[in-house]
Formats: C-alpha cells, structure tokens, sequence
C-alpha cells in the first residue's frame, strides 16, 4: 500500500500496462516529452521508448482514427485526448469507428482501446477546459464509460481499461488530480471485482445520493453535513457510467425510498436522467418521491469565475436532498 | 520564400498530364517513372490483369441488376474503374493490409473476397466482407475518409512489429478513397500522421471526376496528387484506366514503403461510367458528351487490344474469361438468391466482446418477447 | 391548402426562405445542381443562383464552419448533412462553436443556423444511414433541436427554425419524405404557434404514448390497434426535443396516469430518458407506473435486413402500452 | 506525372529560407518579393509598429505578472512573436474581420482591444473580448483551428455582400493560427474551401517552433507555407521576427484577396521565448541553447537598432514609447484589479437569443434557491 496522488496512481498504472503487456502503446498530444500537461505520463516515454509512447500531431481525430489502426494490428493503444473540450474533432471515429467496429466485423476486429480524458471543471479553467461530455458516450451502443473518483480505483480501473478488449472512455477529474490516497500497486487484476461496479461509499437509510466523478467527494461532504441535521445518507459511487450497475443502485434506492442524482454536466438527456429513469422502471413501488436531479444547468459552461453557480455544490446537494425529503427548509422547493 | 501553387494551370478535372504505358488505343509507350516498375511484366500477367478487370466488370453488371430486381438494398457500380482498382491491388502481396471504400469491388475481388461476401453488405445482411483477417483486408468503409486513418495506424503498427528475424516486417498498408474525400479532414490528417512516423502506408486515391453530383473542381484547383508532396509524401498521377500503369505505379510505392522510405501517394485518374450508386440519376448533373469521351478510354478494351495485337489473347481466350467472370457472377447471383437472414437475437452479438449488465438484460428482454409471440401463435 | 410530400413541402419551405430573406444561402454536399439526394433542394439553385444555394467540398466540419462563418456576417445558413450518420465529423464545430458563440459573445454573435438531418431508419439503407443521433444535440446547450412528422408540420417549422436567431438541429424522418399530406403554403408565420409546442395528435384517457418523427406514424397505428382492444390512448408528438413542452406532456400524463415513450435512438441516455425523468419529476403523484421507454436497443444499427427487430414496432409498441398498464398479455412483462 | 517534395530538404524546424526586410541586426535589406509591398513604408510608420510592439510585449510581461498574483486563471505569453502579431495585424483596415487564436495579444492590441478586455478573458471573467464586432476582431479561439474556417466562411460572406456601389466589398477575412494547428482537419478544410470558392481570406500560420512541448518537426516533414500551394493557395514564408516583413507580407496577401483573386497564406516564422501558457515548464523539453539562438533574433530590438541608425528613434522616444506601454499595463492592472463577477444569474442569459422554456424555468429556480440563502442570512 503506498500513498499517491491520482496522478501518480494513473501513470503507475501505465507503467504497470506497458511493462505487463508489450500490445499496449500510449499515444497523444504531449504525453512523451513532457509527460502529459497534468503529467499522468509522467517517465514513460524515458522507460519504453518513442515505439511504445508516442507524441503524435495536434489532430484528434487522427489520434483516435490512427488508434484505431493500431488496433486492427493487434495494439491495445491509451490515448490521451488532452482535455475533456478537446474530444469532439474525435467524435467521429469514436461513435462510427470505435464502438462499432467489433460489432461490424461480428467480433473479428477487437478495439480495445482506452481513451483517458482529463475531465470535468471546478479548477477555474478556460474555455473548453471543464467540460463533462460523459452523456455523449453513454449514449454510444459499444463503449463502455468509467469515470473514477480516488486514487486506488484511478489505478484499478485504469488498469481493467486498458486490458478490456472493449473501448473504455475513461474519465479522469482533474479536480482530484492531486488528491491522495492509499493504493495497492501489487493488486492482480484478476483479484479484483469487475470494472461495471458501482461502489456504496457511505451507507444510509433515508435517501441515497447516486454520483460519480469529482462529485463523490462533494456528495460526501453533503452526507456528513446532512447527519448533523439527523439525517442518514447513502452515498453510492457508480464509476461505470455504462453500463451502470443498477443491481447496487436500485438494492440501496429499495432501502431508502428516495434518491438524489448529481452530476456536474447539464442535466438535459444527461446521465441523470438515464439514472433517474432507470431507477423508476426498477424501483418504482419502492420510490417515496420522484428522483431528483441536481446537475450542471443547461448552460454551456460557464467563465470560470462564475463556475461555482454552475456546479453541484454542498448546499445545492444538500437543498436536493431536503426536496426528495419532502423537508419543509429546503431552499428552492417550489415549483416553478 | 515563395510558393506558388505552380500546378494551378492543370485542371484538376478530367485527364491532364497523367503517368501511362497503355494508350486508350490499345499502344504500349514508355514512362520513365513507371517503366523500372513494369519492365518484368510479362503478357501471362496482363491477361490476368484482364481477366480480373473482366470479372469486375461482370459482377459489377450482376450487382446493379440485382438492385434493380430488389435483391439487394443498394449497389455502387465500379464501371470504368476496374483498371486502377485492379492493377493497384494486383501489385500487393498477401500480408499487406487494404482499407478500401465501398466502391472498390476490384480491389475486394483481388484481395480474395467471395461473391458471397459481396451481396451480403448490399444486401443489408451484414456489414463487413467477412473477417477481415482471413484475407488482410477490411470492410468497405462509408464514412468518407475515415479508413484513410486506420491504414496509418495499421503501418505504425507495421513499424512497431518485428518479424521472426527481428527486423521490422515490410509490410504495408493501403488505404483507398475517392476525389471528394480528399476534401476531409481525415484525409489530409492521415498524410500528416504518415509523414511525421515515415510509416509504410501507400494512398490510392481513384479520382473519377466525381463526388456524386459535384465535379473533382469544387474539391480541388489543384491536381489532387501535388497535395501529398505538401505534407512530405511524393506522389504519381497516372492515367487510372491503364491497369499496367496502376501496377506499376503501385509496385513504385510499394517499395518506397517496404524500404523504410515512408509513405507514397497515387492518384488514379480514371472516371465513374456509371451511377454513384444505384440510388443515384446521374443524368441530372453530368453531360453526355464527357461520358462518351470516357467510353474511348475504356481500360479493358485497351488492354484487350494490346493483347491481341501481340497475339496473347483470341476469341478463344476471351470467351474463356468471359464465362469465367459469368461464372462468377452466377455464384453471385445465387449467393444473393439464397441469403438467409440471421436469427434476430444475433442483433445482440458482438456488441462488446465481454459480457454486458446493461445490454444482456435487453436481450432477454427481446427474447422473451419473441417467445410470447411463438407461445400465442401456438 | 396544397396536397404535398414532406419533401416537397420542405422545399416549398426553402424556396420561401429564400426567397423572403436575402440573408438565407443553403449549404451542403450536392444541394445545388442535384438539389440534394433526397431532392429537398431540388430547384433552389436555378431560382437563387449559387451565391445563395451552394455545392460544398465533402467536408462537413468545413460546412458547418463556413456556415459559422457566414453567421458572422449575418447570414442565416441553412445546412444539409447528407445523411444522420455523417454529422459526426461537424460534431465539434456544432458543439463548440455554433452551441456557443451566442453564449460566448454575450449575445453579439448570432448563430442562426438551421441544420437540416436526413434522419432515423426503417428506409433498409447501408451503415451509417439510419442513425438517430438527436440525444447528442438535446444534451448540448444553446442548441435547439427539432423532429418533424408531417408534411404540414415540416413546412411551418422548418420556415421557423430558418427565422430563429437560435440554431436549430432540424430532424427530417427519411421515411416520410414520401409520405403526403396537407400544406397551407401561405401561411404567416407571425399567425404560427411558437416552434417548440407538443401537440396531442390523438386524444385518450387510458394512457399516454409520447414519441416524435417516424415512430409519431407508428405509435398512432399502436393507439388505433389497442382502440380495437378496449382501450383509449393519447398519442404525443413532441416536435421539439430540447426544449421539451413538458406543460402539454404533464398535462396529458396528470389525465391518464401511464406514459410510453417511444424513439428509435438507443436508449441508454436518449431522449426517453430526459423525457422519463423529466415526467416522473412534474407528475409524480399522478403517476399508475413508471414511464416506460420502447427505443432502439443498446446496439449499433444493424444490418438493413435485421432493422425491424430494432426500431420500435406497432407491437412493441402495443406491448409497451399492455406493461404500463399492467394488463396480463404484455409480452416482455417479465421482470428480466 | 510525379510530384516529390521538393521542398523535403528544407527543416520544417528553425528558420530556414524566409522572406526579410530587416536583419536580426537591424540592417534593411532589399527582398524582390516583399519590397513592393514596404517601399512606402516611412520612419513614422516604423515607429508606430515599434511602439505597438513595445506595448504588446509590456501587456504580455504584465499578464504573466498578474497570473503568478494569482490574479488572473491562466495567461498565454506571446513574448517573442510581437513582430509576427503587430506587422500583419498593422495592415489591416478597419473593415476586414479578424479571427485569432488565444496567443494574439499584439492583434488584438491593435485591432483596439482595450486593457480591460484583454485581462476578462484570462481572469476568466468573460470567454470573449467584449462584443467582436465593435472592432471586427473575433475573441480569442481556443479550439485549435476552428477558427480557420469561421475566417472562409465569413470570407464568403463577403462575397455575397455588394457595399453601397453595387459592387462586392473588397473587405478581406483574417485567420491567425499556430504551427500545431495545421495539423487540424479544419485548417486543412478551411484551405480546401477558401481555394474552392476563391474567398478572399488570408491564412497567417504564426509557426513558432512550439505546440507546446512538441517541436514543428511534429507536424510537419516540410516547411508549413508549402502546404498551401498544394491546395491552390500562394503563400509566403517570412522571417516572423520582422515586423516589416509581417506589414508587407499582409498587404501582398491582401491586395491578392481584395482584387478578387482568392485566399493567400503567410508562414511567420517565428519563436515562442515563453512558456506555452503559465502553466507550462518549458524547461522540461527546451534546449536552452535553442532560445539562447532566438533571443539573438529579437523582433524589436532589430527595429530600434534600425530606426536609431536612421535616426528616427533616440532615447527620448524610447523612454516616451516605454512609459506609453507602462500606462497602458498600469491600465491592465487596474482593470483586473477592480473586476468584479458579474450578477450569479448571469449565467443563464444569452444561451439563448429567444426564451427557452427549459432554461427559464432553471432560472427561476436557481434565482428562488439564492434567494433562499438570502432570507436565511436575514
Ligand atoms: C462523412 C461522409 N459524408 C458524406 C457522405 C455521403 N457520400 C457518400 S459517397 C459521397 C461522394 C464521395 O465521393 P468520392 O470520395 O469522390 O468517391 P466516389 O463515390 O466517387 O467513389 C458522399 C458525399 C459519406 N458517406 N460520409
Ligand atoms: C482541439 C484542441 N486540441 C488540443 C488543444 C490543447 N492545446 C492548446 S494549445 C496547443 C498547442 C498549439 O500549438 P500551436 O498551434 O503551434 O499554437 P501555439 O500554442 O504555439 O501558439 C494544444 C495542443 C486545444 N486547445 N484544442
Ligand atoms: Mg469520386
Ligand atoms: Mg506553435
């Protein structure tokens, strides 16, 4: 068990990938060289060469597109799509080549490609810099999604991406980058449970909190300020966005009846409302009050110094949770 | 520094200045460029060429008449570019790797495709030609432009696998596209990428003058193969209904690849005879006379003319090739005929290689649905 | 009063916006000289000459890009993509730039684009000419995104989606192109319901179908064959997707207590989702059971010949309506 | 017909064959391709581009002061590359339109953004320079190369607007982009649509060795101006350090798209001496010797030795030219320093042009919810 950041934590899980398994090659803007801008290929390109870790040409779509070819070779390639705003000129080959390239070929092609994504805002970014485009991708029939939010899942996950003969788009919070925690570096991946669980992170009995991502942490925070006011909050980590592991989602929503659903990107056809919908259809004689949604407005992102309005914070979780509570303080009840 | 685009006086349209060893009329002449790359051809291998023209044509032919008899849901005629398809693709060997586009049935034919897998695609029954794999040569892509970048991949993946001696394998990858995808970013991403890696690709582009209803000049003022020496890679423009001159042309680029010199580019100026797909009233935008003087460009004719004028082919030969290709054609006629669509639950396959919570509760689902309507039909 | 096909009333409606504002250019692959492969645009070109109806490079970044461009100096573009499938490649100039510069500018930039679809399936067509991408426009803020169902419908609201100063995703079922009905070719659009109304296409008290473009065919079959079964169904036709009428939609759900909705877009984060959602959220307490989704599966469209078994059908349909009722019959009911 | 990369030989890197009027040692040297284009250009004139040099530079150092006071999120240096930035921008007129990247301070200086306009962005107070069309400068562009094609398409607005006479505008579009971007889809798209509709656009590639820590070499086997002519594009490659060069450079490209005959493109070489925003350590993948060679090649310091020689330009004029640029930072302070976030609910306006019923209704809630925690506060 050693301590490490979830930058840390990620690039000893690229390591461990490229020294494991001589398929998997890393590629992207600025992953050799510098190590990546955040730095999660940080040594890489010095341990395996420029063959296995490649700087390639500022062009997305060719970064995915050439992946792509690596794959039908029999690569396992990691690309890193610099920031979250930057994946768009690669939707093509991702939502045409990518997830569905297996299914073209009935299974002859394998794509098991990993696309890591910086992800996500409340790091007072520019433009196109905070950006949380996970709905996108859930949507895509033959992607699996992830996102993480603590360094010991970063690595895991990371590592169960990257040897998933699936595409994985792998989200990274970069507000949690230089967040630590406590990693086992030696863990087997066949010892470990698969990469679709979700993960209950605090129990409770009279409403869950479902999130993913950055919002864990906040969603937490809301759950150890709701005790004080008496109340006993579940808190339930999804980290795999598709498929979502409504085993563990609707076991909890069973329990206690009522459920907040957040998420930083707009909630317009968002993952919530996949969530949201999917818990009524399981859970719908169990439900004391519709699920509801706190999430990113319908807006595109924000200056950043107006970032704070736009985020799920602790108030705004904990206001939704007093809604879905049908508790008489809660801030913005009415109904508009 | 100055560039000028010193090219713009050739139109990008129609012919122009072109690398040929097989005049229209049938005259082998010499090309400096491509001779070194044609001199061991031999008339046993031109007839072949022929005859793979000829088979192209006629399964060509076939797949048109079965969309027009409602067997398939689209077909997209090749007529009139056998030549740049099949010569280019003659030139490969086994172990390369082709990433064509949905027009490119010669190339198909050649990698080893079955009249079989052929229908199938237009017929709606699947997606790729089969495994990919079993013949090194993937599916025809629609998406414009987009395979361009797998053939880059492929060849840096080509790069970064040695064989059994260690050194790095010589093979090469292919990519295939038409006038108007040169026009995509993609395109011009794939020659970016394959010149900053020197990676084995070769380009084949088959410029028939047309992108549906919009002449090669919306795309381009320029000749289409002076973009590749652009981004670092040399190029040929040939005349793309000399099947010698696609061979030889190939071989050149070939080799430039295999040697570790990087990527190569082909323009292959030929035309499309026919419509741009089944779908399609080409008579809306195209004029007669510019049809008619492609018909005296035909590119079997020409070869068919030098060949007997040397005496390599007779009427025998050709009637032999000709129910050869008829042959052919009937297999895929009954291919097509005698599809059968697969069990609906297969809908479900192959959507991820592993097993999937969320898409293995649907499939149930249907399959539980299904069976209610067997149980009420009992 | 003119008896047209969708695709005559819609370039009745080119013609008109052409012709009423000289600010209007339509832009795409093979607009002008063949007047579009599904001959929307036939004749624009011969009227308006081709500094007005233009035949681009095969490039859809480059269109949608230069049609951004044009906004800039105050045209109002009107954009063809081909096909559904291959508005990928804009995806980025649609997200990032015609979504935001409204935004971004603070209202100095107006983006009045209009991005005409060809759309959705059941036409048997090759890959990539069936797909149902709408998901990804309604989840992108500052787009707005509309689907249309008939001819009279599609002139009216493509004429309105060229005068908004917003841009609109403009959603065209290729199945109907040939389907005919009645077009009033004066109509004023000052005189014209605002763009993003609901209407209730067929009255009912049992249950509620909501759906929009082809499936709007469908899903009044499905409520004429359940007439013969007993029961009496309110069919939705949404119209416009972002935003959504939710005041029609609750008003219809508060009445019958049971919604389907139905689309051909996978459902995974679809429409459906955000329309379940948004549903259970406004009319909870008036709800029987919970929404349920009939959509295309999780999967990339499949082969033509195996495209029944994924678009929503009259049966499905029907099913659907049996589980929402709770009626013994339903064929899926079974709790998977 | 082949065509080879002729130009292969030549590094894409470093500075190779470029066009110069002014030495990095301040002499004026004679250019046959750009001397039409400066041969009126007076001592006055040279001053005012020194002086919006010296401006930009004292803007640019002031920004990354702030940034390290954590007063602003993020800033982009353009240290080094004034010359390319003032010189091009300085031969605009008022009425061409301006699409730059995020690293155009001394553009948007010149096209007159004020202080105040310039820190809002990087402070992260507004994702724009105030409203583009006051001074037809778009904002900042972060996407790389999206701006390349609002640039053509603006251009073709042009061309469809006749001004008062009748006649079409001769107004010119302007798109600034770096070395990195021409590696992007849309800048290659952007030239395949400016080439095919004649738009009279320029393309100024600011090629400053750098897209962050990937050298040209990256990008490009071949110097970035001969991608242009390929698509049927004239391009210069200029010294991107001589302001002169950058003036003269435009009014060629310009002239060509205001009489009528299509887009030009301009290949500034250039050297970007700072980090790639203040985010970056360029030490990690700079040679410091490399910027040791730049820092020889000084775009202003060439300027004052020259205009010191003539004696245009004495130690007065520069203290008075300093104290200007000094003002004018002092500016930039303040406004940063009193900025104050705008109003919450801000954030939900201009989404739209016309009310959106979804977005209203979040209004009115996240407007309730404030208000909650104002009553609560009460
Ligand atoms: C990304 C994309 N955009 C548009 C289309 C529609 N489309 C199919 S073929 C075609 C023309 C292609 O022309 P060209 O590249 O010259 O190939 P050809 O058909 O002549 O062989 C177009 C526009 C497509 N398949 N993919
Ligand atoms: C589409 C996109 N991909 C990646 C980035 C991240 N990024 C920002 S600047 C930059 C390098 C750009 O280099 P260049 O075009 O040479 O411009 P310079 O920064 O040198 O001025 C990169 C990769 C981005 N902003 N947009
Ligand atoms: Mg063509
Ligand atoms: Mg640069």
């Amino acid at each position: 068990m050693t301590e490490l950041t979830m930058a840390r934590s990620l690039n000893a899980a690229l390591h461990r990938a490229l020294a494991d398994d001589p398929t998997v090659v890393v590629m992207g803007e600025d992953v050799g060289t510098l190590g990546g801008v955040f730095r999660v290929t940080d040594g890489l390109l010095a341990a395996y060469g420029k063959s296995r870790v490649i700087d390639t040409p500022l062009a997305e779509s060719g970064i995915v597109g050439a992946a792509v070819g690596l794959a039908f070779h029999g690569f396992r390639p990691v690309v890193e799509i610099q920031f979250d705003g930057f994946i768009y000129p690669a939707f093509d080959q991702i939502v045409c080549q990518v997830a569905k390239l297996h299914y073209r070929t009935r299974g002859a092609v394998r794509m098991p490609l990993t696309i890591r994504v910086p992800w996500a805002g409340g790091v007072g970014a520019a433009e196109h810099h905070s950006e949380s485009p996970e709905a996108y991708f859930v949507h895509t029939s033959g992607l699996r999604v992830v996102a993480v939010s603590n360094p010991a899942d970063a690595h895991i996950m990371l590592r169960q991406a990257i040897a998933s003969d699936d595409p994985v788009v792998f989200f990274e919070p970069k507000l949690l980058y230089h967040a630590k925690g406590t990693v086992d570096l030696e863990t087997d991946l066949a010892d470990t449970a698969p990469m679709g669980l979700a993960r209950v992170v605090r129990e409770g009995v009279d409403a869950t909190i479902v999130t993913y991502g950055a919002q864990v942490v906040t969603a937490l925070q809301a759950a150890t300020a709701a005790e004080d006011d008496g109340l006993s909050v579940e808190v339930i980590d999804l980290r795999s966005l598709s498929p979502v592991d409504y085993d563990t989602v609707a076991a909890s929503v069973r329990k206690t009846g009522r459920v907040v659903i957040t998420h930083e990107a707009p909630g317009e056809a968002g993952v919530g409302a996949e969530v949201a919908a999917s818990i009524t259809e399981r859970c719908f004689d169990h439900l004391e009050a519709a699920p509801v949604r706190v999430t990113g407005h319908d807006i595109p992102y924000p200056p950043a110094k107006l970032e704070r309005h736009h985020l799920p914070d602790l108030d705004r979780i904990l206001d939704a949770v007093d809604r879905v509570l049908d508790r008489p303080h809660s801030l913005s009840g009415v109904q508009l | 520094m100055t560039y000028s685009p010193s090219t713009a006086a050739e139109p990008a349209t129609d012919v122009g200045p072109v690398a040929r060893l097989i005049t229209p009329t049938g005259e082998r002449v010499a090309d400096s460029t491509l001779d070194p790359w044609a001199g061991d051809v031999d008339d046993a291998l031109l007839v072949d060429l022929y005859r793979d023209m000829v088979r192209t044509r006629r399964l060509d032919t076939e797949g048109v008449a079965l969309q027009r008899q409602g067997q398939l849901g689209l077909w997209a005629p090749c007529l009139g570019q056998e030549a740049a398809q099949v010569g280019t693709a003659r030139a490969l060997r086994e172990s390369d790797f082709v990433f064509p586009s949905y027009r490119e049935l010669g190339v198909q034919l050649v990698r080893g495709a079955t009249p079989a897998q052929l229908v199938e695609v237009w017929r709606g029954e699947e997606q790729s030609m089969g495994d990919p794999f079993t013949r090194n040569t993937a599916g025809p892509q629609i998406i414009i432009g987009a395979q361009t970048l797998h053939a880059v991949g492929y060849a840096m993946g080509i790069q970064r696998t040695p064989g059994a001696d260690g050194q790095p394998s010589d093979d090469v990858a292919v990519a295939y596209f038409g006038d108007g995808a040169s026009s995509q970013g993609d395109v011009n991403e794939a020659m970016v990428f394959a010149a900053s890696f020197g990676a084995p690709v070769v380009f084949v582009c088959s410029n028939n003058q047309w992108a549906i209803s919009e002449p090669v000049a919306v795309q381009s003022r320029t000749p289409l193969a002076a973009r590749a020496p652009a981004f670092g890679i040399p190029s040929l423009r040939i005349d793309g209904n000399d099947v010698l001159a696609g061979f030889a042309a190939m071989r050149w680029a070939l080799e430039r690849a295999r040697s570790g010199a990087g990527p190569a580019y082909i323009e292959a100026v030929t035309y499309r005879m026919g419509a741009h797909t089944t779908a399609d009233d080409p008579t809306r935008y195209r004029d007669p006379a510019e049809l008619e003087r492609w018909r005296g460009r035909d590119p079997i004719t020409r070869v068919e003319t030098l060949l007997r004028g040397r005496g390599a082919l007779d009427d025998d030969l050709v009637a032999e090739i000709a129910a050869d290709a008829d042959r052919l054609a009937a297999q895929m006629r009954t291919a097509c005929l005698s599809a059968r669509t697969r069990d609906p639950l297969t809908i479900f396959d192959e959507v991820y290689a592993a097993p999937h919570t969320g898409l293995d509760r649907q499939r149930r689902a249907y399959a539980a649905y299904l069976d209610g309507f067997e149980e009420e039909a009992r």
